[in-house]
């Protein structure tokens, strides 16, 4: 047992921090946000973050990447996270990427992998539907074959991404009901494709996502990622990553919301002293930093299993990280502004903006009562 | 004791149901029926509608315009509104100066502004904070020096809800520098469109401009705009905390966020059947309905005690902190049901159902709620020196 | 709408707290607890309940009662459970006194009323059984007709002074399957009877209570309390009546416990001040304030619509209640010994002993999730 | 990073297992298996089986008798015996006083008294608390008079856990009261059967007589008692506390009792179907679950942290305030899911299920948890001060 970081990662942390210390302040994430114009994330830093290969880290090396870990992973989106930088990492690389990764043949990653890990392409992840809540296997989007291939259809929700990607990695059903286990298929569709309808929506924390309608989008053999019918198990792979991603990076947002949260108590004057030194505040401080540190050690725990081969642990530990963080993360940051007070209320406190992403975070990938009940599950 | 209302209170409040049904206009209808969101000009169509009916300021006494209902009937009243959905009206004027103006202005001050008040001719907003001070009210630094016939203001107010909206503005002034903290405060009326006076809107993490930092330099504020006594304004300043207090347990409000709740449960589906089967989602939302049950009871015991003619006592001191508590608790419970959905932002109606749209918005905008108006660590604070009687 | 008490309530509660506070300090109750020869309650103190005319309250006039609301019993177990008397008020009034009143026979209310009400003889509610939860319709005890009236044969759990009692109210299934609504009956069983073993257990509170066995139990026709069968909605009153006023009782140690803690902080000093002077410690003391307030709205709502005719309005009442006391009695319980320190966790200290009692009233009539499911019933 | 064991650590843990499932006695297997109460003398057997197997003191070094694991190997016997339900030994000499001669005590002192603990021929209790001192342990008022070749103990201690089956009791004892608070305090070794001493049990709300109170009467102790320097005691105090936060993570017992709550799930029928069942019980039961998830994770950090001969850092300054409220929170959790079965207090074998017997006294006893050994509000206090650096 370890987990002190070797030196490669340590390299990395080091570099993401600097970076983002001088080209990522919460500032620009502000800017993207308020211009109505942009995507609402930068595609020159996404090419930076290809150029000092973060993109490249959970690729295996015959496919361009590094192959690092789900560890290395939540290294760079904890800070990314602290930042609160909006390139799409979660969403073109945890999500799109690996998924053509983990289910792609040579061509198909061969076609794909190296611009996403450059930088210059990005990629989307259609998953949710209406009524899928968060079970992975509920999926109503059709694929039927054609003769050249597969004709899709039905509608995706909260794409992440999906208003600025390239590509969209649709889940689909190409047999079987509506909530069988057995039947679903990934397909690889391009923005472009006919039938492919993109609808650009704000969601809480400032960024972009979009709901798509396919009307029967017509998509060749080579489309397909993997075994027809079979992807069910990949598609939890993928989605338990990005749960693990989407953790690490909560993480970040915790340690900066109880990090500002510390600075303003120790400074701020009220009633002629400092508040920091009121007991009922110093305790929830306290709170707010056993919330911390426990989510940092199931954000530890979520990464190291988001790549165990035995599925039933890599779920367990998730599942584990993903309820420390509704519940922790939660508590972080809705005290980080009642400890601001008024000032915590108005846009210009970064802690609200860690509130509002934060409370997105928590509605992806599956609530608490969803990973609570995946705990409960016997075996 | 009893629990009920008499059959004439009965009847009242279904005079007050048919009448909310009948009057309000069908555009305000379709937004309340959603839960959906007013904008000011909205409030304000409601504001004067309600004030032709002569409901608009339940509280006032007949003197001065109100409609000399008593407490039950002024209770039914406005749970009534509140559970119709429609619009809140703005405090600052009808709930808040326009009591002060009551009880410390003089005859001149009441004919001048309570008419007004009421009719929703002019608009108001409250200046009582101001820049680093949080709830320490007495740290007021704006100043108003004497000039003779008029104050001039030089400073700045924060949290000022809605000036860019206000008509008039009403402050507390350091009209005496050389004073102790309380004293050489004094409590002034200033027309918003004085010159010298500029608004800033803030935006909140609820996505509108609802504060607003207000600046004043070098104001002229004749000295028949002083309320109350000359550096005599803390008074008021307490007066309006108290009247503060009974307007936060939000009961209706939260009763109609929990409403809003269940039809989200019952309109969400998992695996093709509704949340609202589902028995961790049911004992989630009994659990908030019978804490709102526990506040219902704690405000009416509020009630019947002013009824009768008590002081408030120790049941009315945990209305703001429980009412706070529960108002966001509800739209926590409200986001959560929304699954992925709760990732929706001031989008295009449609992208989810329209009793889903103002959720988010609402519940960040009401992490206010435990904040303002004394936040709740000061409301502890009161109450474990006032009524538990520990030592400080 | 009015929660001014009557001056006859007033006047009750006067005598009941100046009875208790002369009569019955939380002193006596330790000494009746540690007296293994005893039962844990005065024969005597009950029989000056009853010449105070506290028992007769909620039985009517024809009864030989004063016609009293459970409002009224609520004002009586609320001072009864500030000085944890443990005479058994709830096990013989409100459980087996009123299930007589409510579905026997006049003559059967003059056999038994007349006695109980004078406190010369006990009476006991037997509905608990192994697999039963709260559900009053999970009815196993059979009672099988026989020439002359009944046998019953089954087995009853946690029985309220069943120890004690003179006579037992049984409830058992005289038709229908174990969890059938129809085919619950009532009768009257006295102590004596062959083939009743009663077992005397010990409960964390410091009571005792009864394992009942009913090996083959005779009874004559006249035990059978009302119409065979039908009994059901009485026992659902009875049980929602003694929920009522448990909460009663429980709001009585919630607010003895709020009493001594604020007491304590007042009092105590700690690194050379006075403990009450620490903020953390004075929120806490507001939080059991406000919980404590809430429960007094709560249960005035159960007391009130445990009459009520509609078995909707009343079960919705009593379920808010309880709720209300599983959530809030338990915290101010558990925090007044925390407050405390290491003499909580003494039997020296009196929090310890209605820590203990509250326990006991949240385990009994149902606990919170049982309440809470009847709250989001529909209807 | 790594969170596995490697294959030898698991080699280990099977040997550790293997060896736990034979060595046990029936008898005690017997308790083991249902999760009940271990007494003083059952626990003392275990002891002595622990200690001819060289296991009972897996934090001791060899020098002292210890078995000279690693961190890593401490952890998994640790977590092992408490899973496995054996008795768990009393702290007072294997983890107190023990590690404290050690460090400051002289040979003498550790010839003497070690090998006694080591082999549980002596049992300790500890005199730290004094009456209405609480956590200030500093509160000192038992004074050490000295006599030439002995001191003179007048005084009383408080929460003296177990002081009533103990040989020894270690003490802070003011021995200089002309100083100021935390200087002037010596730490000496007292015999129990010195004349004057007398142990007052006091009956817990738990149903057993844990705690005592402890008066000592012109109570000679030998000058060789003393440990550390003279006036110098406030030192090992400090140290002490240091040793005794690691010892309450509680991970092994908490584990052990969600697998109570489990079994209680199981066994217990609501409508002829087990409450495990019910989707509201299973979100509690995994709630916890989860909770001690994190908990685990945090003791793994320390622990590994540790192995690379870190300083304890931020995240083991969080375990007793977790680890605390979670062994409180499993307990908690058992007794509501043993619906009125919770009543059962002390009865026959088979008035409830075996597993069941404990639960309400260990609930109640417990209430401690977060009180001993320095409140968790004073931990508080500690982690706002020395971690976050917040202004006192």
């Amino acid at each position: 047992m370890n987990f002190d970081l070797t030196d490669d990662q340590r390299l990395l942390v080091d570099t993401v921090t600097s970076f983002v210390k001088k080209e990522s302040p919460v500032e620009r994430f502000r800017k993207l946000r308020d211009d109505e114009e942009g995507v609402g994330w930068s595609r020159d830093v996404m090419r930076k973050f290809g150029e000092l290969g973060w993109l490249a880290v959970p690729f295996s090396e015959d496919d361009g990447g590094l192959g690092g870990s789900m560890v290395d992973v939540a290294l760079i989106l904890e800070q990314l996270g602290a930042a609160l930088a909006p390139e799409p990492f979660l969403a073109s690389i945890v999500l799109g990427g690996l998924a053509i990764a983990h289910a792609g043949d040579a061509a198909q990653r061969a076609r794909w992998l190296p611009d996403v890990i450059a930088g210059d392409k990005t990629l989307a992840f259609a998953h949710l539907e209406e009524g899928s809540r968060y079970d992975a296997h509920h999926v109503s989007t059709r694929a039927e074959r054609t003769g050249t291939g597969f004709r899709l259809t039905g509608r995706k929700r909260w794409v992440l991404n999906g208003h600025a990607a390239d590509a969209i990695v649709v889940v689909a059903r190409t047999s079987g009901d509506v909530g069988a286990r057995e039947g679903i298929s990934l397909f690889v569709v391009d923005r472009g494709a006919p039938g492919v309808q993109i609808t650009t929506v704000r969601t809480m924390d400032g960024h972009r996502a979009a709901m798509i309608a396919l009307d029967g989008v017509e998509v060749g053999a080579e489309s397909l990622l993997g075994t027809e019918g079979a992807a069910l198990p990949i598609v939890e792979r993928v989605l338990d990553g990005a749960t693990a991603a989407a953790c690490a990076e909560g993480l970040g947002l915790m340690t900066q919301s109880l990090q500002r949260t510390r600075d303003y108590l120790v400074d701020r004057e009220q009633f002629g002293v400092k508040i920091g030194t009121f007991q009922a505040l110093q305790h929830r401080a306290v709170d707010m930093f056993v919330e911390t540190e426990l989510t940092r050690g199931t954000t530890i725990l979520a990464a190291l299993r988001a790549d165990d081969p035995d599925p039933l642990q890599r779920m367990r530990g998730v599942s584990v990280a993903k309820v420390q963080l509704a519940r922790g993360g939660r508590y972080v940051v809705q005290q980080a502004i009642q400890l601001h007070g008024g000032i915590g209320i108005t846009d210009e406190a970064d802690v609200g903006l860690y509130f509002k992403r934060m409370h997105v975070l928590e509605s992806l990938f599956g609530d608490e009562d969803w990973h609570l009940s995946r705990v409960s599950s016997p075996g | 004791m009893d629990l009920s209302f008499s059959p004439e209170e009965l009847a009242f409040r279904d005079e007050v149901r048919e009448w909310i049904r009948t009057a309000m206009p069908p555009r305000l209808r379709a937004i309340a029926e959603v839960d959906g969101h007013f904008g000011v000009d909205e409030t304000m169509e409601w504001h004067r509608i309600l004030h032709r009916k002569g409901w608009v300021a339940p509280h006032w006494p007949r003197k001065f315009g109100g409609p000399g209902l008593d407490v039950t009937r002024r209770f039914i009243l406005t749970e009534e509104l509140e559970l119709s959905g429609a619009p809140q009206l703005l405090p600052f004027g009808l709930s808040m100066v326009g009591p002060l103006i009551m009880q410390f202005g003089d005859e001149a001050q009441q004919a001048r502004y309570l008419p007004k008040i009421l009719s929703g001719e002019e608009k108001w907003c409250q200046g009582y904070s101001e820049p680093n001070a949080g709830s320490d009210l007495a740290a007021v630094r704006l100043t108003a020096e004497d000039a003779g016939d008029h104050f001039v203001l030089n400073g700045q107010k924060t949290w000022t809800t809605y000036a860019q909206y206000a008509d008039w503005i009403f402050l507390l002034a350091r009209t005496d520098t050389g004073a102790k903290k309380q004293a050489g405060i004094s409590f002034l009326l200033c027309d918003m469109k004085s010159e010298g006076v500029r608004v800033r809107p803030t935006l909140t993490i609820g996505g509108t401009h609802a504060f607003c930092d207000t600046f004043f330099e070098d104001v002229r504020v004749p000295k028949e705009n002083l309320v109350g006594p000359l550096h005599g304004g803390w008074t008021l300043a307490k007066a309006l905390l108290g009247h503060e207090r009974t307007l936060v347990a939000a009961v209706g409000s939260s009763a109609r966020t929990l409403l809003r709740a269940k039809r989200i449960a019952q309109s969400t589906t998992r695996g093709g059947r509704p949340l609202a089967d589902d028995p961790v989602v049911r004992a989630k939302i009994a659990r908030m309905e019978c804490r709102l049950e526990a506040l219902k009871m704690a405000n009416y015991r509020a009630l019947a005690g002013a009824k009768q003619g008590h002081a408030p006592g120790a049941e009315s001191s945990i209305l703001k902190l429980c009412g706070s508590e529960i108002i966001q608790g509800m739209y926590e419970l409200c986001l959560d049901l929304m699954g992925a959905d709760a990732l929706t932002w001031m989008n295009e109606p449609g992208v989810v159902p329209a009793w889903e749209d103002w959720v988010g918005p609402n519940y960040n905008y009401l992490r206010a709620a435990t904040i303002y108006a004394g936040s709740n660590e000061i409301q502890k604070n009161i109450i474990a020196k006032l009524i538990l009687g520990l030592p400080s």
